[in-house]
């Protein structure tokens, strides 16, 4: 029934990628929390333009959740672009026309790869050496950030051994001291900033997000600095009313963003449908070399994203939206 | 069932995965695609206690058709009904615990040994061309009992070695290799489907099992760089009825996939099936 | 910014526990998985009698969920001492008066500690050889069964180092290979069978847990047979209207017990307050010598705990324990 | 602020804890005796942007009182209006992470580096004593920046080395010795606060920094079985308010806590305390 400790004094590393990853420094991500991680009830609510500038620094790494389509934190994105944010490094689970847009803008130039939408403006960063990959997968991916959220160094995992992604990441075969078996570990990831969308927030930053995602919570609890935009802030007292509905706790949080239709053109799901013109249009932009012009006409003309939805797309459309998402139940609180 | 006239060389490869869905049976579908469409339609017609995961968490919805274009995940309507919302990591968890019985995936390009690549074309670093990443696809391949792959019959996607290794086959093929590289126990590639012909593993190593009728076997061989194994009796698959496709155009694949050519279209003469 | 990966080939184990510990083997659990849990959608609806009697053997390690006076799964509980199971290995994280039940009843006889009320009973079995404790705490208990629920082997931990408990465990002190500290890891749990009581359950096994907890979920991840009892038997549809409402998916259970009232005398959040009667009863009798006693008159006699309930409690201090729980919000879905 | 004129041992210290509690801060406390009364009462008076997190994982509650007897977790009004409910888990880990400013624990038995044994008093696996273990005070002690101890000025409490050490202080209080064993760097003991005494670490070290009136150095000392550093000047506590002790009869500490004795009564005889 019981298994004798082995009284092995080593693990054997039996194979290990050669790839930059991230530094891991948990006790390093825990100093910046005690020293910059604000665990007093004070309010966090301020505009995209103020939160990325004082939050998102040239060179950080970061992670977005979900994806431009989906429940995608564009208000907060397209500032990254209009600020003119440089060498940002990506996590790339589940990206998809995103990271073509942020390359072609100029403000990425390194991607842990899960998965991007193959574009010309990606092929051609990566041909002229504007852009560097680094090879993982989407559950690594997220799983690293999991790692990352849990301030652990790294976590043991089932997926990614045998690959050739494998060897050019951060990851290690190792033996494991229970079992005699191989298994992969790999490195946490504590991204520099997160931007998340959430369905709602109140002013510290307590944060409700509504049907599925990808990695939203472990990222607010991985990152060194978060950026919650959300469709509604709601009082405190609604919060309270309903604590197990709360996905992210203030104390991750660094800023709140007040964003209806943040995610346009996307979805967000029980709020509103996607447009599905500008769905196409971003797709056909970053599928042919419409990057440029695409952020000419959506991004860059505008002062705020809320300026860019009254004059680039209109009360009508969004109202049309937000009748178009019939499907409500689940999405609240 | 009602022998259908005519249909595309995708439609034909979905027919046939469909078949292959069983009851009782957990599908982890890569992506929003093919894999996706082909489940339900196996779901809708012929397995309706066949239940599937997505990659965003969502364990066994009803989902409201069609889909909204490109909307196949978060979306509501595409995760409408679940049992459960998850995320990716309670998706890949509960592939790691052994939750889920079948992978269903695309591909690029797959070698002899079922090994996928979905990174690169030519020597990774050098020239060639990049591809979008493995995705979910790693961890599906790796984790599910048995993985479905589903790409085109063409010389360029069936290879002997794979350019880059996105996604685990049985590697080298040896017995044990998977295991030696930490991918768990017992699992591993299990059929791949063309829109011409179906294939298993005879053991690790790719073997035609079967054909449409409007396809030689020569023809299909021609059309892989690398000859797979080829059994000795290689069965005819059926041709796509018209409930399978009905289905397929009104409610799963309405306006095809943005990013996934259809492929050729194949017609009945009266006689036989011609492929244009 | 990054790291080269080191090129060392092994990692150091600094120091290592003694202890026994329940077997680490990840694969074996998967293929447990594969032959015995039912992924179709079949109803699992038994009583509490049978599914002790089909899914709780002998010598089985059990892990059960909240303690007999919060949210415990008390009817489950009851029938493992009625049905006399014996050898049980306790996951002994946060439990309290329930230890020295099952320790006098004979049915435990291996505790993981990381908490249980120091009692006379559970002494006596100490001092007699009948019980035998492995040293861990609260949080690495559940970090242990989250490592069993998300199929790993072990699971690096920044507590419980530097512990004697540490000795007599089976954790381990390794050279994390990624920033060359010392690290703890621990081996996963993967209990043979988890019971829990939930808010809501449809027949499949779908259940709802409203409010706190401490490891629900992961223990039902983590555990080869799980018994979930429920207050409520709900239908799928119910499920279905609000997916993100799910705790546990259906294809992780083995029984459902339908089980009104199954955390008496303690409370179910949100549906009743504990019976202070009961409580103290059961508190007295565990701090003294009377559980003997309280077998006697609580469990033994008993076909079923509904009959209990309505022969020993009565119906009218139900009800005044239901009316008694005026907190409603956020106990729903 | 009215000097009290009756009180307990143990309201003493619970007093003592609450003026230590900072607003803006973050307070694991461990189980629900005194340490959640302590950090509730400091919340209530003194701190009221002071935030605590509970074992079973609730940030920020604003609790029903007074608990119900034995239900201070999970019970529905322990967890009341709080701003998120989670589980073990979750407040573990958010410790790992470095958001939990304070952990505030009791303990059977600490040594002059601050471990802490809720285990065993003998020699481990031989004759002696065992109690229930370290629960979440092990990850409390380890992951939190600092620790506020609670316990009782008795002899054998105050020990040279603890027997067993269920939750680490300094452990063998060489530098660096916590980090050495895997431990979060920078954390560690900050306060031991007894019905008579409070002590701090300098650095490492037990030491003496304060008393309580009606009790001298010399008699602190003397219910130590190892000796203490003391301080160059020890403090003269203040003892329990009118207000505070009000609070805590009537809303927190209503019943006393069944396993937890209140130790004897001091009262004002006109002039001074007197030790009953």
């Amino acid at each position: 029934m019981t298994l004798s400790p082995s009284s092995s004094r080593q693990i054997e590393i039996l194979r290990q990628g050669s790839g930059a990853y991230h530094p891991v420094d948990p006790d390093g991500f825990r100093h910046y929390v005690r020293e910059h991680k604000n665990r007093a009830l004070q309010p966090r609510l301020m505009t995209a333009r103020e939160a990325v500038d004082r939050f998102v620094a040239d060179g950080d790494y970061l992670t977005y959740e979900c994806n431009y389509l989906m429940r995608g934190p564009n208000a907060v994105f397209h500032e990254l672009i209009r600020q003119e944010k440089k060498d940002l490094w990506i996590a790339g689970k589940f990206t998809y026309v995103d990271v073509a847009l942020l390359v072609d803008a100029g403000c990425a130039s390194k991607i842990d790869c899960g998965f991007f939408l193959s574009a010309p403006a990606v092929e051609r960063a990566l041909k002229e050496g504007r852009l560097q990959v680094y090879e993982y997968s989407n559950v690594i991916m997220t799983l690293r950030i999991q790692a990352g959220a849990m301030g652990l160094p790294f976590l043991p995992v089932r997926s990614f051994g045998g690959t050739t992604g494998f060897d050019h990441s951060g990851a290690k075969l190792i033996s494991d001291p229970y079992t005699g078996d191989p298994i992969t570990i790999v490195p946490a990831l504590n991204p520099d900033v997160a931007i998340i969308h959430a369905h709602q927030a109140d002013i510290y930053g307590n944060a409700r997000i509504f049907g599925t995602g990808i990695s939203d919570v472990e990222a607010a609890l991985a990152s060194r600095k978060v950026i919650v935009s959300a469709e509604e802030i709601v009082d405190t007292e609604e919060i309270r009313r309903n604590p197990g509905a709360t996905s992210i706790p203030y104390y991750a949080v660094d800023a709140v963003v007040s964003s209806p239709f943040g995610s346009y053109p996307g979805t967000c799901p029980g709020y509103y449908g996607s447009d599905p013109e500008g769905v196409f249009e971003v797709f056909r932009a970053v599928m042919g070399n419409g990057v440029p012009a695409y952020l000419d006409k959506w991004v860059r003309p505008f002062e705020t994203f809320e300026d860019m939805l009254e004059q680039q797309v209109g009360q009508a459309k969004l109202d049309a939206m937000r009748a178009n998402e019939v499907l409500k139940e689940g999405y609240s609180a | 069932m009602t022998r259908a006239e005519a249909f595309s060389d995708r439609e034909v490869a979905m027919c046939q995965v469909a078949r292959l869905v069983e009851n009782g049976r957990t599908y982890w579908a890569a992506g929003g695609g093919t894999p996706l469409y082909s489940v339900l339609l196996g779901k809708k017609l012929y397995a309706p206690d066949a239940q599937y995961i997505t990659e965003d968490g969502v364990i066994a919805p009803e989902p409201m058709l069609p889909f909204e274009p490109m909307m196949t995940m978060v979306a509501s309507r595409a995760v409408y009904r679940a049992l459960a919302w998850g995320t990716m990591n309670s998706a890949g968890i509960h592939a790691q615990l052994g939750y889920m019985d079948y992978g269903v995936l695309n591909t690029l390009q797959v070698d002899q040994h079922g090994n996928i690549n979905s990174t690169f074309l030519g020597e990774y670093g050098g020239s060639g061309r990049r591809f979008g990443g493995p995705g979910g696809a790693d961890t599906i391949a790796a984790c599910c009992w048995r993985t479905i792959l589903i790409t085109d019959q063409e010389r360029r996607k069936f290879v002997r070695e794979v350019d880059f290794i996105s996604s685990p086959g049985f590697l080298d093929g040896t017995p044990g290799a998977r295991e030696r590289a930490g991918l768990p126990e017992g699992t591993g590639p299990w059929r791949v489907v063309t829109p011409w012909a179906m294939y298993d593993y005879a053991p690790r190593r790719l073997r035609l099992i079967a054909r449409v009728p409007w396809v030689t076997v020569d023809e299909i061989l021609a059309e892989c760089e690398w000859k797979p194994l080829v059994a000795d009796e290689v069965q005819v698959l059926e041709p796509p009825t018209e409930e399978e496709l009905q289905l397929l155009r009104t409610e799963l694949d309405v306006r095809g996939q943005t990013t996934d050519a259809a492929g050729s279209w194949i017609t009945w003469d009266g006689e036989k099936y011609i492929r244009a």
